[in-house]
C-alpha cells in the first residue's frame, strides 16, 4: 500500500479505459473532462491573446495604419467575447474545479458525470458557433452588446455570436449544478463544511452566482436576438423603448459576473498562501464566508457601470454605497492571506510567486476599482482606459495569474511530471513585469482622457501608448514560456511523487500521481481540519538551536 | 427516508383549489377597484403559484436544502425588480426641478 | 462498503437515497436558473407597463380572456395528472403512469393548438410588431411594445411547453418498459417537477397580460 | 475640516498640475469642477497607495523574513484572531464609507445646475459627429464656442445609438441618448482649445467622433456670435414649424379647437387627467408631442394627433426652444 503511493502507480486515469479519442471524447471522468477543458479554454486564450496583440500594435501610432476602424471593433470586441466568456469564466472552475472538486471532498465522481461531458460539449458547441461568427465577418458592438447599436445599427453578425454565447452559458450553468449539488451531497464522511479546502467555498460560491446570473444574460441577449430578426421592440427608441432597460439586464449579469472570474482564483490563491507558507491559512471561517458575501452582495452593486449612462441620480448613489460594502469582504481576503504569511515558513516556488503576485496586483485592481466606486471621479474617467487597465489588473494580474499559479501548483497531480523549476521561475517574473508595463500606464492615460474602444487618437497619448505595447510584447513572450516548458515536460519531465510540494489535502495525501480513475481505492475518511501543517515547519534541530539562542539572550519562556 | 408519496385525494383537492382560485381571478379583472386589482390578481397567483409548489412539487415535504434552492430564485429576482425600480422611479428631471422650482401653472387649468 | 450494489446505483453515488436526494437537488437549481431567465422578462414587463400604463391596458383587450382562461384551466389540470404519473410511479406502478403521462400530453397538445390559433389570430389583425404590425394611432409606442413582450414571453414558454412534451413523452416510453420502480425513479420526478414549473409561469402570465387593465 | 482637506489636497495638486503642464501626466483643468475633483482623485491616489504600499511591504518583509531556513521566532502563530478581524473590517469599512461621503457630496455638486444658466445650448449627436445649437441661432459641427466663466447647460439627444459627451478638460461626461433628453453643466475657466470626445461606443467611426471645444473671452465670443448670426433665431424657426404642423390650429386662443395654449406653460407644474402633476420641461413638452396619449392635460379631450416620425429630432429642439420663449415673454414685464 505504501509503496504504491510513493512510486507512480501502475493504473491511473490517463492510462486507464485506453488512449484512443473516444476514450477522451466519451469519458465522464471529471479529470478527463477538467484536462478536455484546459485543451479548449487554453486554444481560446490564444485566440483573444492574439487579438489583444493585434489591438495593441494598431494602438502603436495614433493614426489607422494595420487595420480599417471595422476591423479594430471587431478586434477588440472579439477579444472581449472570446477573453471573457471562452477563457476566464471556465478557467479555473472548468478546469480545475472539475478536477479537483471531487478529490478534494473525497468522491469518486461528480454527481452527474455525464451532464459533466454535456457541459464541455454545450461549451464547444457554443465556442465554434462564436468562432463562425468570427470567420464570417465578426461582430463589432464591443462585447458589452448595447443597445440600441447592437439590435439595430451594428452591420454584423450580433446573433450568431449571441447564439454562442446562449449555449456556451448553459454549459457554465450544468457545470454549476454539478459543483453546488457535488459539494452538498458527494462530501466524504468526517468532510464537514469546516473541513472543506477554501478552493471549495470559492467554487461553491461561484456557481451560486452563475446559476442566479448567467439565465439573465441568456434571455437579454435572445431579446437581442429577437429584435433584430423579427423587429420586436424590447429594447428599441423608435417604439419606445428605454435604451437603459438593456445596460441594466445586461449588468446585473455582468457585475456578478466579474466575481465568477475572481472567486475561483481566490480560491487557488488560499491553497497556495496556505501550501507555500506551510501554515493555516489565517481566519479561515472570514475568508470562507467571505467567499459567499462577496457572491451574494456582488448582485446588488450593477448599477455602478451606469453612472453616466442616464441613470437617476439616487439610483447612482445607492449603486456606489452597495459597491463599497461589496469591497469589504474582498479587503478581508487579502488582509488575511497577508497574516497567514506572519510567521510561517515561506518558499518561494512558482506557485507562490504567481499568489503573491496575484495578491498585489489584486489589490491594485480593487483599489481602483474604489475610485470607479466614486461616482464623482466615475464621471471622468467612465470609458477610458482607466477602466480598462482597473479590469485588466483584475482579470490578468489576479485571475490569470491564479490560473497560471493552479496550473503550477497542480500540474505535477494531473500529468505526473515535474517541469523545470527555473524555467517556471523567470517565466513568473517576467509575465509580472510585462503586465505592469503594459497596464500601468493606462491608469495614467485614462485620467488624461483617452476614451476605450478608440482606434485612432489625438498625438499626446502616443508616449503612454508605445509603453503598454511594449509591456504586452513582453507579457506575451511570459505567456509564450510556460507553453514550450509544460508542454516539453510531458514528455522529458521528472516523475512526480504523490506529494512533491508537502501539500496538504485529500488530493495530495489520499491519491497517487496521478490519480486512479475513480480517485481513492477507498473513501477516504476524514479526520482531520484543511491546512493542517506541522508548525512551526522548522527541522527539530533548527528550531532547537534556535530556542537556545532566545534562551542565551535572556527571553523569557513561552508559557 | 425516501420520497414522501401524497394521496390522490390531496392532488384532487388542489386541482379543485386551483380552479376556483382561477375563476376569482378572471372575476377580478372586471371588477374596476384600481390598483388594487393588479394586488389583489397578483396575490391570488402567487397564491396559486405557492398550491403548485408545496404540493404538486412536494416541497411541503421536501428537506431544508429544497426549501431555500426554491425560495433563492424568487429573492433574488425581486432584488433584481426592487434595485431596478430604484432607477426608473426615481427618474424624475432633478436637475431640472433644482433649477427651477416648479411655480403653480394656472394659465391652463380652465 | 457493502458490495452489493443496487443495478439501479450509479457509480459515484454511495447510496439511493444520496442519489434520489442529488437529482432532486439539482433539478431544483435548474428551476431556479429557469425562474431567473423568465423573471428577467417580467422585470422588462414592470419597466414598461409602469411607463405605459393606458397603452398597455389597450393591449390587454386585445387579447382573448376566454381562450386565456380555458388554457389555464388545461395546464392546472395537466399539472395534476403529471403529479399523479409522479405518484404512481413512485408506486411502482409504470403502465398507469404511463398512461397519466399520456393525458398530460394531450392536455399540453390542446394548450399548444390553442395558443397556436391565438397566434393567428393576431396575425390576422396585423397585431405582429415588426412583420406585421399596423401602427396603432392613439399608442404609437406603448402597444408595439405590449404586444412584442406577449409574444416573446408566451412564445418562450411555448417553446418549454414543446420541450416539455418532448421529455414527459421519453417518460411514458420508458415508464410502459417497466424502466423505473419504487426506489428508483428520479428522471420521472424531475420531469414533474418540470411541467409544474411550466405551468407556473403561466399562471403568472396569464393575469399579467389577459387580465390587468382590462 | 472637509474644506480644510480639500484646500490641503489642493495645495499638492497645484504643483503637481504645473509639472504636466504639457498634458503627459496630466490633463488640463478648465472648469470650476475640475480642480475640486482633481483633489478627491489625489486624495484617493493617496489613500490607495498607502494601503497599497503597505500590503506590499508586508507581502515582501514577511516572505523575506520567514522564507523557510530562516532562523527567527515562529512559535505560535495565531490563526484566528476575533480581535483583528473586527477591526479590519471594521475600519475599511469607515474608510470606505467616508470615501463615498465626499464623493457623493461632489457629485450631487457636479450633476445638478448651479444656481443659475447663463448660457443654453443643446447638442445632437449622431453616426458620428456632433450638431450644437445656440439658442441665437447659429450651429456648429465638432465645435462648440463658449464664453469663458459662464454656466453652460448643455442639453442633448441622440439621433440614433448612444453617444457620451465627455470633455477631458472640464471633467464632465453624460451619454447622450436616443429619444431622451440628457444634460451636463459647466463653467469653463480658462480660454483654449479643448477635446471634446465620444466616449460611448457608437459603431465604426466612434474614435472619429471628436471635436474641439474652444472657450473665449466673453467679448471674442459676442464677436464670434455676430459674425455667426443667422437671420433667425432658434425660436422664430420653431415658430415657423409651429405653424408649419400645424399646432397653431388647435393651439391658439382663437382657434375652434379646445387645446390648452401654450403661453406659460414652460416650467410650469401641470396637472393632468389622472391627477397628477408634472413639470412642463423638456422631457415632458417633448413627450407631449410625440406621445400625446401618454400624459393628457386635464379638462381636455385626448385628440392631438402624434407626431412621431413627422418631427425630427432638430425640429424638435426648435419647437421647444419657441415654446419656451412664449413662457419667457410672459415674464418679461
Ligand atoms: C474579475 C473582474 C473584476 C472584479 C473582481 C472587479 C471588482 C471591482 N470593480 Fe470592476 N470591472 C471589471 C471587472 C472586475 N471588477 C470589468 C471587466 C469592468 C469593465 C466592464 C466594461 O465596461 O467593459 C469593470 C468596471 C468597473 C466599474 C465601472 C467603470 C466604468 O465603466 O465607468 C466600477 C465602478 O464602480 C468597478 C468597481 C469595482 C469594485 C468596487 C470592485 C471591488 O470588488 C474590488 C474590491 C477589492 C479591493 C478594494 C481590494 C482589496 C481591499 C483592500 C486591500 C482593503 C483596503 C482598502 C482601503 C482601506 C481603501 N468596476
Ligand atoms: C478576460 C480576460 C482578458 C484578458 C486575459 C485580456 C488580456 C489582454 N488584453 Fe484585454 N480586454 C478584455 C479582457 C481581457 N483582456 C475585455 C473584456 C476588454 C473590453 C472589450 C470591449 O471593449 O468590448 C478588453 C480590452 C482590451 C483593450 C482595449 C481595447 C479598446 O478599448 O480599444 C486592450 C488594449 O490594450 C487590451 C489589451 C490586452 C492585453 C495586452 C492582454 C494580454 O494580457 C494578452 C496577453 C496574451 C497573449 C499575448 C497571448 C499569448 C501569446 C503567446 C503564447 C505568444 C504567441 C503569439 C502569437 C503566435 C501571435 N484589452
Ligand atoms: C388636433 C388639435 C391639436 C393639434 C394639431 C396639436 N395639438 Fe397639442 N394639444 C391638443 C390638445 C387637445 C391638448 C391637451 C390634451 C393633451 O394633453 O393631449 C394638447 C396638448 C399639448 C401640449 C401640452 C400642453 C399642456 O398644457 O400641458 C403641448 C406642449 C402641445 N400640445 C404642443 C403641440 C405642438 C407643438 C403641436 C404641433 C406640432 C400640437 N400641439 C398640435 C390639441 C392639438
Ligand atoms: Cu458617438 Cu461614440
Ligand atoms: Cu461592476
Amino acid at each position: 500500500m505504501k509503496e504504491a503511493m510513493i512510486g507512480q502507480p501502475g493504473r491511473h486515469y490517463l492510462n486507464e479505459g485506453g488512449f484512443g479519442w473516444k476514450s477522451w471524447l466519451l469519458t465522464t471522468d471529471h479529470k478527463r473532462i477538467g484536462i478536455l477543458y484546459m485543451i479548449s479554454i487554453t486554444s481560446f486564450f490564444l485566440l483573444g491573446g492574439i487579438f489583444a496583440l493585434l489591438i495593441r500594435l494598431e494602438l502603436l501610432t495614433p493614426q489607422a495604419d494595420l487595420v480599417s476602424s471595422e476591423t479594430y471593433n471587431r478586434l477588440f470586441t472579439m477579444h472581449g467575447v472570446v477573453m471573457v466568456w471562452f477563457f476566464l469564466i471556465p478557467s479555473i472552475p472548468a478546469v480545475f474545479g472539475n478536477f479537483l472538486i471531487p478529490i478534494m471532498i473525497g468522491a469518486r465522481d461528480m454527481a452527474f458525470p455525464r451532464l459533466n461531458l454535456a457541459s464541455w460539449y454545450l461549451f464547444m458547441l457554443g465556442g465554434i458557433v462564436a468562432i463562425g461568427a468570427i470567420v464570417i465577418g465578426g461582430v463589432d458592438t464591443g462585447w458589452t452588446f448595447y443597445t440600441p447599436y447592437s439590435s439595430t445599427y451594428a452591420n454584423a453578425y450580433v446573433v450568431l455570436t449571441v447564439i454562442g454565447i446562449f449555449i456556451a452559458g448553459f454549459g457554465t450553468i450544468f457545470t454549476a449544478i454539478n459543483f453546488i449539488v457535488t459539494t452538498h451531497t458527494m462530501r466524504a464522511p468526517g468532510m464537514g463544511w469546516f473541513r472543506l479546502p477554501l478552493f471549495i467555498w470559492s467554487n461553491y460560491a461561484t456557481a451560486i452566482i452563475v446559476i442566479l446570473a448567467t439565465p439573465v444574460i441568456g434571455i437579454t441577449l435572445v431579446l437581442v436576438g429577437v429584435e433584430r430578426l423579427l423587429g420586436f421592440g424590447i429594447f428599441d427608441p423608435a417604439m419606445g423603448g428605454d435604451p437603459l432597460l438593456f445596460q441594466h439586464m445586461f449588468w446585473f449579469y455582468s457585475h456578478p459576473a466579474v466575481y465568477i472570474m475572481i472567486l475561483p482564483g481566490m480560491g487557488v490563491v488560499s491553497e497556495l498562501v496556505a501550501c507555500f507558507a506551510y501554515r493555516r491559512i489565517f481566519g479561515y471561517i472570514f475568508v470562507a464566508f467571505a467567499s459567499i458575501a462577496i457572491a451574494l452582495l456582488g448582485f446588488f452593486v450593477w448599477g455602478h457601470h451606469m453612472f453616466v449612462s442616464g441613470q437617476s441620480l439616487f439610483a447612482g448613489l445607492l449603486f456606489s454605497l452597495l459597491s463599497y460594502l461589496v469591497a469589504v469582504p474582498s479587503a478581508v481576503k487579502v488582509f488575511n492571506w497577508t497574516a497567514t504569511l506572519y510567521k510561517g515558513s515561506i518558499r518561494l516556488e512558482a506557485p507562490m510567486i504567481y499568489a503573491l503576485g496575484f495578491i498585489g496586483l489584486f489589490t491594485l485592481g480593487g483599489l481602483t476599482g474604489l475610485m470607479l466606486a466614486a461616482a464623482a471621479i466615475d464621471i471622468h474617467v467612465h470609458d477610458t482606459y482607466f477602466v480598462i487597465a482597473h479590469f485588466h489588473y483584475i482579470m490578468v494580474g489576479g485571475m490569470v495569474l491564479a490560473y497560471m499559479g493552479a496550473l503550477h501548483f497542480w500540474w505535477p497531480k494531473i500529468t505526473g511530471r515535474l517541469y523545470p523549476n527555473g524555467w517556471a521561475i523567470i517565466a513568473a517574473i517576467l509575465i509580472f513585469v510585462g503586465f505592469n508595463l503594459t497596464f500601468f500606464p493606462q491608469f495614467v492615460l485614462g485620467y488624461l482622457g483617452m476614451p476605450r474602444r478608440y482606434h485612432t487618437y489625438p498625438e499626446e497619448f502616443q508616449m503612454l501608448n508605445v509603453l503598454s505595447t511594449a509591456g504586452a510584447t513582453i507579457l506575451g513572450g511570459g505567456y509564450a514560456l510556460p507553453l514550450g516548458y509544460l508542454l516539453w515536460s510531458l514528455g522529458w519531465g521528472k516523475r512526480a511523487g504523490p506529494n512533491p510540494w508537502d501539500a496538504r489535502g485529500l488530493e495530495w495525501e489520499m491519491t497517487t500521481t496521478p490519480p486512479i480513475k475513480e480517485n481513492f481505492e477507498v473513501i477516504p475518511l476524514v479526520e482531520r481540519e484543511a491546512y493542517d501543517y506541522a508548525e512551526p515547519a522548522l527541522n527539530i534541530g533548527e528550531q532547537l538551536r534556535f530556542e537556545r539562542e532566545m534562551a542565551a539572550q535572556g527571553e523569557k519562556g513561552y508559557r | 427516508m425516501g420520497a414522501h408519496i401524497a394521496s390522490q385525494k390531496t392532488y384532487f383537492t388542489v386541482t379543485v383549489a386551483l380552479l376556483m382560485l382561477l375563476v376569482v381571478k378572471v372575476g377580478l379583472a372586471y371588477v374596476h377597484i384600481g390598483i388594487w386589482s393588479l394586488v389583489l390578481t397578483l396575490t391570488v397567483a402567487t397564491a396559486k403559484a405557492l398550491l403548485v409548489i408545496l404540493y404538486f412539487m412536494h416541497v411541503r415535504w421536501s428537506t431544508r436544502l429544497v426549501w431555500a434552492v426554491a425560495s433563492v430564485g424568487v429573492v433574488w429576482l425581486l432584488v433584481m425588480f426592487a434595485l431596478m425600480m430604484s432607477d426608473y422611479l426615481t427618474r424624475g428631471d432633478v436637475h431640472y426641478m433644482l433649477n427651477q422650482p416648479p411655480v403653480s401653472h394656472t394659465v391652463n387649468e380652465r | 462498503m457493502s458490495s452489493q450494489r443496487h443495478t439501479s446505483l450509479l457509480h459515484q453515488f454511495n447510496d439511493l437515497e444520496q442519489q434520489r436526494l442529488s437529482y432532486e437537488v439539482g433539478m431544483w437549481i435548474f428551476l431556479a436558473t429557469e425562474f431567473l431567465l423568465f423573471g428577467t422578462m417580467f422585470a422588462g414587463y414592470m419597466v414598461y407597463r409602469t411607463h405605459f400604463p393606458a397603452a398597455w391596458a389597450a393591449g390587454s383587450q386585445e387579447l382573448n380572456v376566454l381562450l386565456g382562461l380555458i388554457n389555464t384551466a388545461i395546464l392546472l389540470i395537466s399539472s395534476m395528472f403529471i403529479a399523479l404519473a409522479v405518484r404512481a410511479g413512485q408506486l411502482g406502478l409504470g403502465r398507469s403512469a404511463a398512461k397519466f403521462l399520456l393525458v398530460t400530453m394531450a392536455l399540453g397538445s390542446m394548450f399548444l393548438a390553442i395558443k397556436a390559433y391565438e397566434y393567428h389570430d393576431k396575425w390576422s389583425h396585423h397585431l405582429v410588431p415588426g412583420l406585421n404590425f399596423e401602427a396603432h394611432p392613439e399608442h404609437p409606442f406603448g402597444l408595439p411594445l405590449f404586444l412584442s413582450f406577449y409574444f416573446t414571453m408566451t412564445g418562450v414558454h411555448a417553446f418549454h411547453m414543446i420541450i416539455g412534451l418532448g421529455i414527459v413523452g421519453l417518460m411514458a416510453f420508458w415508464c410502459w418498459r417497466g424502466r423505473f420502480t419504487a426506489e428508483h425513479n428520479s428522471p420521472l420526478v424531475m420531469t414533474g417537477l418540470y411541467w409544474h414549473f411550466v405551468d407556473i409561469v403561466w399562471i403568472y402570465l396569464y393575469p399579467l397580460f389577459y387580465l390587468i387593465g382590462r | 475640516m472637509r474644506r480644510l482637506l480639500v484646500y490641503l489636497v489642493l495645495l499638492v495638486s497645484a504643483p503637481v498640475a504645473a509639472v504636466a503642464q504639457e498634458r503627459m501626466f496630466w490633463p488640463e483643468q478648465a472648469s470650476e469642477q475640475a480642480p475640486r475633483l482633481d483633489a478627491f482623485y489625489l486624495a484617493l491616489v493617496a489613500i490607495n497607495g498607502a494601503v497599497m504600499v503597505l500590503i506590499a511591504a508586508l507581502i515582501i518583509v514577511f516572505a523575506w523574513y520567514y522564507r523557510r531556513g530562516s532562523h527567527v521566532n515562529r512559535r505560535f502563530p495565531p490563526h484566528d484572531l476575533l480581535l483583528l478581524e473586527t477591526s479590519w473590517i471594521v475600519g475599511t469599512l469607515l474608510i470606505f464609507l467616508a470615501i463615498f461621503a465626499w464623493s457623493t457630496v461632489l457629485f450631487f455638486r457636479v450633476q445638478s445646475p448651479p444656481s443659475g444658466i447663463d448660457l443654453d445650448i443643446y447638442a445632437v449627436a449622431r453616426q458620428w459627429m456632433w450638431k450644437f445649437q445656440h439658442p441665437e441661432g447659429p450651429s456648429e459641427i465638432n465645435e462648440l464656442h463658449l464664453p469663458v466663466g459662464h454656466r453652460v447647460r448643455l442639453t442633448m439627444v441622440s439621433q440614433d445609438v448612444i453617444h457620451s459627451f465627455f470633455v477631458p478638460a472640464f471633467r464632465v461626461k453624460m451619454d447622450v441618448l436616443p429619444g431622451r433628453y440628457t444634460s451636463v453643466y459647466f463653467t469653463p475657466t480658462r480660454t483654449g482649445t479643448y477635446h471634446l470626445f465620444c466616449a460611448e461606443y457608437c459603431g465604426t467611426d466612434h474614435s472619429g467622433m471628436r471635436g474641439q471645444i474652444i472657450v473665449m473671452e466673453p467679448a471674442d465670443y459676442q464677436h464670434w456670435l455676430d459674425g455667426q448670426r443667422p437671420e433667425t433665431t432658434l425660436a422664430q424657426e420653431g415658430r415657423i414649424l409651429y405653424l408649419r404642423h400645424g399646432c397653431s390650429g388647435c393651439h391658439e386662443p382663437e382657434s375652434q379647437i379646445l387645446a390648452p395654449s401654450l403661453r406659460g406653460l414652460w416650467g410650469s407644474s401641470v396637472r393632468l387627467e389622472n391627477g397628477e402633476r408634472v413639470t412642463a420641461d423638456h422631457r415632458y413638452v417633448r413627450d407631449a408631442i410625440l406621445l400625446p396619449q401618454r400624459e393628457i392635460v386635464a379638462g381636455y379631450e385626448p385628440i392631438m394627433p402624434s407626431y412621431t416620425g413627422v418631427i425630427d429630432e432638430a425640429d424638435m429642439l426648435r419647437l421647444l426652444e419657441y415654446i419656451r420663449s412664449l413662457s419667457r415673454e410672459e415674464a418679461a414685464p
